[in-house]
């Protein structure tokens, strides 16, 4: 119900192509926003901290044929230990629950991101070095 | 000034800042809770980053997402509204700490004036009347009872920590004192995490008043009049205004005067409060400060002319005090009321879910702070003001017509509001005469089930 | 005072009528034409009549249904807004006829002000400066060549009976002159049923000022400062503000003082305005004088501090002007957008249709008048303003900057509007620097246009 | 469309009991009001200047099994030429164009009003001396 009203607001807005992709939750910008504004438009990687929608939980995720890893906190996205490291995780690889897959450094702080979820890597959505906020899908898993 | 500023809150609130921020030229970043992906702050800020899951002690209370998101967005200072963090000394250090500026007050400022038992004695010590009480914590039931023996009954049982009207009891006997001192520190201790409490005598029948003061780093610092929040339900304030209906230019220099000497004292910066109670004869008692902006700032903002959320923000950028500020006058009278999603037929119990039709008022003299709109969701996890409904006029009476007026061409469909209430009370001759204190909501309700009985 | 007034007319000015009568505590009645039944004029009034099909020559222009609902309703008074019978002295003749006191000036002086050369000899009596011109109505092409030639090109031919700019021509030569005198006549008798033109120096990109006066029934007589009203598409308002940029203290006191004696010359009583061209040196010429309430009205309420429209019922009711009017001080600085229902993207076509969403901005220092809401549909019969918005400052920048922001939260979905537009203005630098004149508008699509093709 | 909208605003309103007689056109007071409001409702005799929904032309009278003689002018609705004469038309009474049927006071001119139809008189709508608006029902016809 919700998230009709959004997509009703979204067909009110000129220069704003939604690209609902069926396996991608709708970027989170709402939209009450007047037409004559610049239109914020979410970018997985680039900006740091251009919106995302946080993955809006079961609803969506059902109706996936894969599973993701998202991230537990706000912070920076590291693939690697450090920079001259390889990367915990390549696509193609078998996780199981413990896995490491990700650093993400809040706070000076970095915190090894655990998989949660067991299979393998389909695909890594966010750039190293990149912004994640809460929420945000960092890694595909079939 | 900033390059980017971070607003550490939601609601009303959020989007008011984020409107002070763009009037001012400076972008803005939105932090939110999965609840709120679809609110106006989200929508109106430059940027935003989703914190965490609806309950704000997983969000907007989450002091290191906060951080990791004003990092990550590269933003200079943070405002933390009021509520959530606003008057948390251990965040405004650790902004502090990270290079950001914190809107607001010193972490010391915070932690002296939020220990209310601590301000009680500064304010004793700074010569500004307080209510007599306990000189600090009350330990034990035999403490309690030979204080309240000293001051006499009535007496108010307060959490030290506390606010919003948790951990409060009052006392009228030897009996109601010692439930009163337990049932206060076991709620104290819920809800702050601190079970200290003091006593104080029970003024009867007083009004709730409050100075608005505003300093900048420089030392100086202002007041600008009084706020009247005498009308509250279950210690919750409803409708306020400026100025109060009891002040006098006497009065308001002499309590004006102590609340500018109190904050000096503390070396406050940025906008903050003081609470009085004042009795009919005219004498009034400090309470305690509130070291953040509050939810009823505009009735200020408007009578005063100006604009305290640009003002915060500039002095924490290192600007002096504006000179319309430090010399402002009382131009006209207005009231506000909270406008809340709750119902006033059934207990003021919360009423969240999905407003069908939204039309606010408008015209001369009407002001609405507000993040809702037609179809917007009311999330049953934070407080439940939807709305601030501000009238101004050029005399109390001509102020509560507007709001008569205003009120019911208000229409929030969908959901239940207090609307009705408030329009009730706009109605109340005790009200219009100006003739009331801090009880009269409860009187005025009980009337009313008297009447139905009857 | 009234018991009860009818509001002959529709839209926001009808709403803005309701509001100052529910907070003078006085009942009211809307009419209304088919068009108009979901309107809120007719929802917030306490009571309503239908009085036509949506033609307004066969609802809002008919004299006899609307003294008609008056009487049915039992009316004492009638409030006609602006446009429609506003400026018509035969209506507020038959009002006098029929004992209901029409809120506003006098016959004789709607009569008398309303023709343009009329108005413009009794200013000269006054001693108030006009542009040089014909002396009453032009009949005939060689006597507008000879008046022209006189006076000196560029000339401007104006229909007696004019207003909102139709009937108008501009001069620069004998060639120009002669086709532009058939066409005002020709537009002017279909307009307003009068083909009488006549001719004045055109006065090179002016400010077009207007100066708001208000008079009581006992003789005294005020002036409320000045509005700019030079940002103009076809002769069409579409941004106003007060103060005047281009106004000093000195020049506000002369053209005052001009506007109240000319006013008091004619017995002027209620709310007025006097319109004036200023050229850059401050000479100023008087071209016509308005019987109503304006449009841009908020824009004085603001900076004055004052309820016009409350104080046009007040005096019609027979009291004395208000003292805080009559000693009125500007003390800040307004600004108003008409929000029509144009699109400016396509030459600012009519576009009537249905509201999807409507979100109007809030905070502090924004006024909204509208009679619209979210699934209003925008009948196509009418004037296509749907919208005021009035931002206020402390300053004219402060003013713009909130305006700017007011005008990005703005949402009206579902029909096009001139928000845009205006918005564009907002950021232009001629006009944050107050360097404009009546000309700006056509400059700035100029400039767009040839940026476009380059 | 216009008129759904009236409908679901209508249901919002408490105390507001919304009877649409199916050969009746809905009451006209719209309803952007704020439900704790007093209600207007519309009332065919009564009070006179309570607002009644003009007929809202064609789309309703297609659905409609009779017709009905609409007021032309706002004013005094009077059944018979004088006090003390009878009505011009009764129930049950055929009646063609050219009939007079009531007379409306308007501006202290007494206006014959013409049946504009053909049929049989099924019902008077207003009563004697009540005040009526343009396009409201004054009588039904067969």
């Amino acid at each position: 119900m919700k998230k009709n009203d959004l997509a009703v607001f979204k067909l009110e807005k000129e220069g704003f192509k939604l690209e609902l992709e069926a396996h991608r939750p709708p970027p989170a910008i709402a939209s009450v926003l007047p037409q004559h504004q610049a239109v914020p438009t979410a970018s997985v990687t680039g900006h740091p901290a251009q919106t995302h929608s946080p993955t809006p939980a079961a609803p969506i995720e059902m109706k996936m044929d894969f599973k993701e890893i998202v991230s537990p906190m706000v912070g920076t996205f590291y693939r690697a230990p450090s920079p001259d490291s390889a990367p915990y995780v390549k696509e193609g690889q078998e996780i199981i629950e413990e896995s490491v897959v990700c650093i993400i450094e809040a706070m000076k702080v970095m915190n090894e991101i655990k998989a949660e979820v067991k299979g393998v890597i389909t695909e890594a959505l966010v750039e190293n070095g990149a912004a994640v906020q809460f929420g945000q899908p960092l890694f595909r898993v079939k | 000034m900033f390059n980017k500023i971070l607003i550490a809150n939601r609601g009303e609130i959020a989007l008011r800042i984020i409107r002070a921020c763009k009037e001012l030229g400076v972008p803005t970043v939105a932090v939110y809770s999965e609840a709120d992906v679809d609110s106006l702050h989200v929508q109106l800020a430059d940027e935003s980053v989703c914190i965490g899951r609806p309950p704000s002690s997983d969000s907007y209370l989450k002091i290191d997402r906060i951080i990791s998101a004003a990092e990550i967005s590269d933003v200079d200072a943070i405002h933390p509204g009021y509520g959530f963090l606003a008057e948390n000394a251990h965040f405004a250090e650790i902004c502090a700490s990270c290079n950001i500026k914190f809107i607001g007050p010193s972490p010391a400022a915070i932690r002296l004036m939020g220990d209310k038992s601590a301000a009680r004695e500064q304010a004793i010590k700074s010569g500004v009347p307080v209510s007599p009480g306990s000189e600090g914590a009350v330990e034990t039931e035999h403490e309690a009872l030979k204080v309240a023996k000293q001051i006499g009954y009535p007496v108010m049982i307060k959490a030290i920590a506390g606010g919003g009207g948790r951990g409060m009891r009052e006392a009228h006997n030897d009996v109601s004192l010692v439930q009163g001192f337990y049932a206060a520190r076991g709620e104290a201790e819920k809800a702050f995490g601190n079970g200290g409490v003091y006593i104080e005598k029970l003024i009867d029948r007083p009004h709730h008043i409050e100075f608005q003061v505003i300093g900048d780093s420089h030392g100086r610092l202002a007041h600008l009049g009084e706020r009247d929040c005498s009308i509250q339900r279950r210690n919750q304030k409803i409708v306020e205004e400026c100025p109060s209906p009891l002040m006098d230019r006497k009065l308001r220099k002499l309590m004006g005067d102590c609340s500018v000497t109190l904050a000096q004292a503390v070396g406050y910066e940025n906008a903050g409060t003081m609470e009085f109670l004042v009795d009919r004869h005219g004498d009034f008692y400090f309470m305690e400060m509130n070291t953040r902006i509050q939810v009823e700032h505009p009735v200020t903002e408007e009578v005063y002319g100006c604009d305290l959320v640009k003002e915060q923000i500039l002095i924490a950028g290192g600007a002096h005090l504006s000179e319309h500020i430090a010399s402002a006058q009382p131009r006209s009278h207005a009231i506000e009321c909270r406008i809340n999603a709750e119902d006033p037929a059934n207990n003021f119990q919360p009423s969240s879910g999905t407003i069908d039709l939204y039309y606010a008022p408008g015209g001369r003299g009407v002001r609405v702070d507000s993040h809702v709109y037609s179809k917007y969701t009311v999330p049953p996890y934070y407080d439940s003001m939807i709305a601030k409904l501000i009238c101004v006029g050029s005399s109390r009476g001509s102020a509560i017509r507007r709001m008569t007026r205003a009120l019911s061409e208000y229409l929030i469909s969908g959901i239940k509001t207090t609307i009705p209430f408030q329009a009730e009370i706009m109605q109340n001759p005790d009200f219009i005469r100006g003739e009331f204190d801090t009880s009269f909501v409860e009187k005025m309700t009980d009337l009313k089930r008297l009447e139905l009985r009857l």
